[in-house]
């Protein structure tokens, strides 16, 4: 068994530029998560997150290092890790609730299946399931509508209620709360604590809203281009690789406390102040997972 | 005062109901023009019939029976009908080898020139060659339109499955969707309207290589009837024949669209 | 002086045509027209849009067949003088069959040929002599551009009506038999140059330039010899095949080389039998206009002034003036 | 092994080099199988001529005068891709009347059903009236071509121009743009790439025609050198031919979608 | 002159929903905003802001009432209306300095202009007006890239500019911070104040962000479909609408004052929460500009 069940060793990430050259995004990626982990990651805008989870989900392949779930090099997106796009990536020939219906029909019918031993009681099975979820986003009186009728928010919120339905093993989420005004951002975080717990995910959690890294995660990766020595085409690392020690589910009220800002204000000052340079051998990768030692801590 | 020039007009129901005719009202209106002066001309003219010897030739060609006791509209009619369906399905196939194409890079590599080439080949240019694998009767009637129209069929859904975001095939693939299914539950259903439009587009295509091969070889169609009253210039005969085709094909086109625009509502967007 | 007149005349491609090719290439027409002070220009179309072309107005003449000339545009009003006869078939156009069937087993056989064309016309024709009807052979049209690689591809097919070349290239083949030809009804399917009346009434020198350039190249090509090889290599060219094989075309084509011989033909009584079937041909398939009450309903004229058919719609004239005039030398 | 059912699948370099060529190799050796038993049942055929017989066809068009000093091939192309090139042009007007009508809902009422409709008539079975129209010049074989693909390139621009998202129209009009600069600098710009393509599907169609125009009337042409030599059954000739065309439009394609690929590198999302 | 530069009366909108009825999305909106005031509009999801741009835009027209822009009824799109849209709307086939310098170029060649007497010292004068404001939003070394080379935030920001560089009387922006970092997006908050001071602009800002909200807005409307007395199908009404004090700009340090969580508080309690229905006579719409009377309060 492998104690990980996510690891990045060395993991580059070069895309063309003018004249042929290639940009570095990513540089010397390593990250290693242990499975029920609840990771947020963060970064200055454009510093290559979403880069980041398109690796892991493995819609790309590395340009140098190795990607590895469960032990195993990740070759191409699967079952195993469920993927919620910073572009909500709903079909648009589906009603919402054939949208989350979608990949439990999959799983369960193949093909020909589809067409011929069509199984009445497992089809209502899945609406019924679907509805559940839908019902959990908010969208169960929209379940009939199609994606172009929803406002940007219900799509964000559908896609969602798409992968959770799923439960996958590890589960991607960028930027999923983007459109999400306070209110339903915050439904939208317990919703998801609350299946990370129940159905014992991984999760890797991209977000530009600290509040939100810092609440919601067990583990806080912060992703940036600013650094000592890096030029423009340096691409970004791991600058800050901490966990956060309040056991999850947090109470919303947490938010509010002193310990809360002052993890936000050192993130948002060491991470992603692109004035403030940090040496290389200074990154604070405290993380039990990370490659540097850990120090403990007091939380309460 | 009216918008014409305006991309956000919005045209009244007058508008909408005038509009769409014009056109043809004009054209009918050049031709009993024309047929009228070159009828004073010279009144036994056949090239351009006027609108009496039209109606004449129609009544002639559907409720008369000719010298072998059919009637000919309808014997010809049905005999294109039946070729063009059965060519029609068979180009549907198409469709599949475009999408798998499209989807699988191996097969694109595999097909994609070859088609992009023999899309090219004039196959009317090469009829002995049809003839001698296919004979002469129906087969190779069919085997014609399909040769014709269904390298193009092939390319465009190609093209479509090309173009679909890749996003959404990966969003499959974490649902578990095999590679199978995402041809045919991801890709396929979403780019089908648009290649029904393809289809669409080149029902006339086919129109035209029906004609083409029933003007080969025949004993009836519409195609080998124009074909062969051109032997006398009849244009009373060949005008309203041409004009059923055009209609049929017409309605054709109008069906489809009709399916489309209702069965997939979820497009206007 | 206004512009000179221009005239075109369209042809086709065909054995007893391609001196008109040579005739342009040669500038021998050219020579004619100037002597006459018009312009004539040549155009080669393929053989239905030729006429169609000419009836439409858009040529002043055209070469056709006698039957072409009677149901294309005759029938539909445009009155046409037949002023040149080139020549009759004689063998050009043949029903052909193979595995050795005869005309009397094609009874419910499919036959190839291009429907209501002088290749319809032979076959009805040899039905007829041989006591068989239309009805008793199942026709199927099939387009003279296809029908030699499409009866040679397609070994079922066993019987074609076909004219030349590709009565030749049918030949070739192995097994195949010339069951009857143009040669068993001579001075039926003639070769015409014909004019509309309209515009030879207007200008009769387009008639007298036409003439005389045709028995110009008539004469260079009866001489036999290097010239008339050299001329007849040039037609074989144009027609797209060889010399051997254009002479052998000519064996089975009737060229009327002197005027006076084509100017009897048409002058004579024989015309008018073979004009008799032609016309019945065309009546009873429908060719003289579907409305047509009578066999009478177009009236063609001969020489002699005599006239078959309604008099007071003469749409076809055989017209022998100019083939008189080059023969009595009037033209040079 | 080898992933050939994988819509993610990378092909080698072996694989790109050799596997397009794959099914032109196997037709050259059916076709030469082919020729070689017709052969060996008649030493004569000439309708399935050896390679040897083609290669000599080629030599005799291409390089051998013909009796006017004309080495054939060239002439003929070069007549025929002057009538293409001119028809291609004012096919391509055919874009701009498609884009106004996709842009202007008055001009889609009034053009778009007859378009659709116009768009079906065949043609080819209306040659008198064409050539009444149009002499029987070069002007009739272009019309032929324009009024048999016009139609379709109006229609394809006509519904690209209509899904354009109405949100970047919008945007224009807020950044200033008159409806006019909305057609010719939003929209036209944005299509123009799809647009070629289909101008690029259609040039099959345009070859088409092409051939059926000079068979009709002409004195050079690829298409009436085809349909002079049809009658003597030179295959041998037609073949190359036949390969020429079929060349030559494939490389206007090729050149078509090089040009797309480079020019317009942000289609590439 | 018209003291408002906007006038919304009675406006309701609605849509097609199923079986051939309409749903009312907008119901009632009476809004007047005078000529340099900066709005922010906040509301539950779905609630239907970004269809009240949408009539102000004049891309859609109201079911019921009027909506005017100095006085004139809205019938289409215009130049002196900048919309930054949800979902970003650049213009693919160009580059985003190209996108930027569109409406310039639009507004000062005519279409045959732009091919004949191309003015070239014009085009240098837009390039650097587009590189200005590039520079601005962090976009300058991003210039040749085609909008499908840049990530989320980046699209966001090049859509900011794209509309900012035009100053345009009323500008009216839709989440356009929904993809940005904090960092960045304080960024971009302080760069659309100064351009609104600078510009004199009239700003109509929608966002999902309170904290946004309030430190933006010199009014705040709160649009929801959730008080007494509205079934599902009543649509939105605007539930509050007041004026912020403090003076503009602010600074950003004003986030943290017991006076702005008060406010937030107040907001994401009386117009966001969906259980706390309240009756139409008790909506707070103290701006001057309301409909309602007005009170005075004390700012500091
Ligand atoms: N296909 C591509 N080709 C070239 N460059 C790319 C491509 N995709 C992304 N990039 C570049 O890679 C960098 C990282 O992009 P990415 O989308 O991963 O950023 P991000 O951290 O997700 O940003 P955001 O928070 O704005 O979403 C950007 O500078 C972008 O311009
Ligand atoms: N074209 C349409 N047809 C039918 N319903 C629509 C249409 N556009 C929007 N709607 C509906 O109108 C309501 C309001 O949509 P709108 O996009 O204005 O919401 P919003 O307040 O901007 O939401 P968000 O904060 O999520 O962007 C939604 O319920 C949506 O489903
Ligand atoms: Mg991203
Ligand atoms: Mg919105």
């Amino acid at each position: 068994m492998h104690s990980h069940i996510l690891e990045l060793n060395g993991v580059y990430q070069k895309y063309p530029a003018k004249k042929k050259k290639m940009r570095t995004i990513l540089s010397d990626i390593n990250l290693q998560v242990s499975p029920g982990e609840l990771v947020t990651v963060v970064g200055p805008t454009g510093c290559g997150k979403s880069t980041l989870l398109r690796l892991i989900l493995g819609s790309e392949r590395p340009y140098q290092g190795s990607v590895k779930v469960n032990g195993a090099e990740v070759k191409e997106p699967a079952r195993n890790r469920g993927i919620v796009f910073q572009q909500y990536s709903l079909f648009s020939n589906l009603t919402v609730r054939k949208n989350v219906m979608f990949g439990l029909e999959l799983e369960y019918f193949s093909l020909p299946g589809r067409f011929f031993g069509f199984n009445k009681s497992k089809l209502k099975e899945f609406k019924e399931k679907a509805d559940e979820y839908l019902q959990r986003v908010g969208l169960l009186e929209h379940s009939e509508k199609y994606p172009h009728e929803l406002s940007g928010g219900m799509r964000q919120r559908a896609a969602i209620a798409q992968a959770m339905v799923m439960k996958p093993e590890i589960l991607l989420m960028d930027e999923p709360h983007g459109a999400l005004d306070m209110g339903t951002r915050e439904e939208m975080q317990i919703f998801v604590l609350e299946q990370w717990k129940q159905e014992n995910l991984t999760v890797i959690f991209v977000t530009h809203d600290l509040e939100e890294a810092v609440f919601l995660g067990s583990r806080i990766v912060v992703l940036s281009q600013f650094y000592a020595g890096n030029t423009s085409s340096g691409g970004a690392k791991i600058v800050k690789d901490v966990p956060v020690g309040w056991e999850l589910p947090r109470p919303t009220s947490i938010k509010h406390s002193k310990k809360f800002s002052e993890i936000m204000q050192s993130i948002r000052h060491e991470g992603l102040d692109p004035h403030f340079l940090q040496e290389i051998r200074d990154f604070d990768l405290r993380h039990n997972d990370s490659l540097s030692l850990n120090t403990t801590e007091n939380w309460d | 005062m009216i918008s014409v020039f305006k991309i956000n007009a919005r045209p009244g129901r007058f508008a909408c109901f005038v509009l769409p005719w014009v056109l043809f009202v004009v054209c009918f209106l050049l031709y009993t023009r024309a047929s009228f002066v070159r009828h004073q001309e010279n009144p036994r003219d056949k090239l351009v019939p006027t609108v009496t010897q039209l109606i004449d030739g129609v009544k002639r060609s559907a409720f008369e029976e000719d010298r072998k006791g059919d009637l000919r509209l309808w014997v010809d009619s049905w005999a294109s009908t039946k070729r063009f369906f059965i060519a029609l399905i068979i180009i549907s196939l198409g469709i599949l080898i475009g999408l798998n194409m499209g989807a699988f890079p191996y097969l694109e590599l595999f097909f994609y020139r070859f088609f992009l080439f023999f899309d090219k080949v004039p196959a009317l240019a090469l009829l002995p060659i049809l003839f001698i694998t296919f004979g002469l009767g129906e087969v190779s009637k069919v085997a014609l339109i399909v040769i014709g129209v269904m390298p193009t069929i092939v390319l465009d859904t190609f093209l479509r499955a090309k173009e679909f975001p890749r996003e959404l095939n990966i969003k499959a693939m974490t649902l578990g969707a095999s590679h199978f299914e995402i041809l045919y539950r991801v890709i396929l259903p979403n780019i089908f309207p648009k290649v029904l439009d393809t289809l669409r587009l080149n029902l006339k295509a086919v129109v035209l290589f029906l004609i083409a091969g029933e003007s080969l070889a025949a004993t009836a169609g519409l195609g080998y009837r124009i074909f062969v009253v051109r032997r006398y210039l009849a244009m009373d005969i060949i005008i309203p024949y041409v004009i059923w085709i055009s209609l049929l094909a017409f309605s054709a086109d109008f069906l489809l669209r009709y399916w489309i625009r209702h069965k997939y509502q979820w497009l206007n967007k | 002086q206004a512009k000179t007149q221009t005239f075109t005349v369209v042809w086709s491609i065909y054995a007893g045509w391609m001196p008109w090719d040579y005739a342009g290439h040669s500038k021998i027409l050219d020579k004619w027209a100037q002597k006459y002070g018009i312009k004539i220009e040549l155009k080669k179309m393929d053989y239905i849009p030729s006429v169609e072309a000419y009836v439409a107005k858009k040529a002043d003449a055209c070469v056709m067949t006698n039957m072409e000339a009677l149901d294309m545009p005759a029938a539909s009003g445009i009155s046409t003088s037949a002023i040149i006869m080139g020549d009759f078939s004689n063998g050009n156009d043949a029903l052909l069959t193979r595995n050795n069937i005869g005309i009397k087993d094609l009874k419910g056989k499919d036959i190839s040929l291009v429907e209501l064309s002088v290749s319809h016309y032979l076959l009805v024709r040899a039905l007829e002599m041989n006591g068989l009807k239309e009805n008793d052979v199942r026709i199927v049209n099939t387009s003279d551009a296809d029908i030699a690689p499409a009866f040679i591809a397609n070994k079922k097919q066993e019987a074609v009506v076909t004219w030349n070349p590709l009565v030749m290239e049918i030949m070739q083949q192995p097994g195949i038999k010339n069951v009857m030809n143009s040669s068993s009804i001579p001075g039926e399917i003639l070769d015409v140059m014909a004019v509309r009346t309209e515009v030879l009434q207007k200008h009769p020198e387009l008639g007298k330039a036409l003439a005389g350039a045709w028995y110009e190249v008539m004469a260079t090509m009866s001489k036999r010899g290097a010239e008339a090889d050299k001329a007849m290599e040039i037609m074989a060219q144009a027609a797209g095949c060889s010399l051997t094989e254009y002479k052998a075309q000519l064996k089975t084509t009737a060229m009327y080389y002197k005027a006076k011989d084509a100017a009897d033909f048409t002058g004579g009584s024989e015309i008018k039998e073979k004009m008799n079937y032609v016309r019945n041909f065309c009546f009873s398939h429908g060719l003289l206009g579907e409305n047509a009450r009578s066999v009478d309903e177009v009236g063609i004229q001969y020489p002699d002034g005599s006239v078959q058919g309604d008099k007071k719609n003469i749409q076809l004239i055989f017209d022998s003036r100019f083939m008189v005039m080059a023969a009595e030398g009037k033209l040079e």
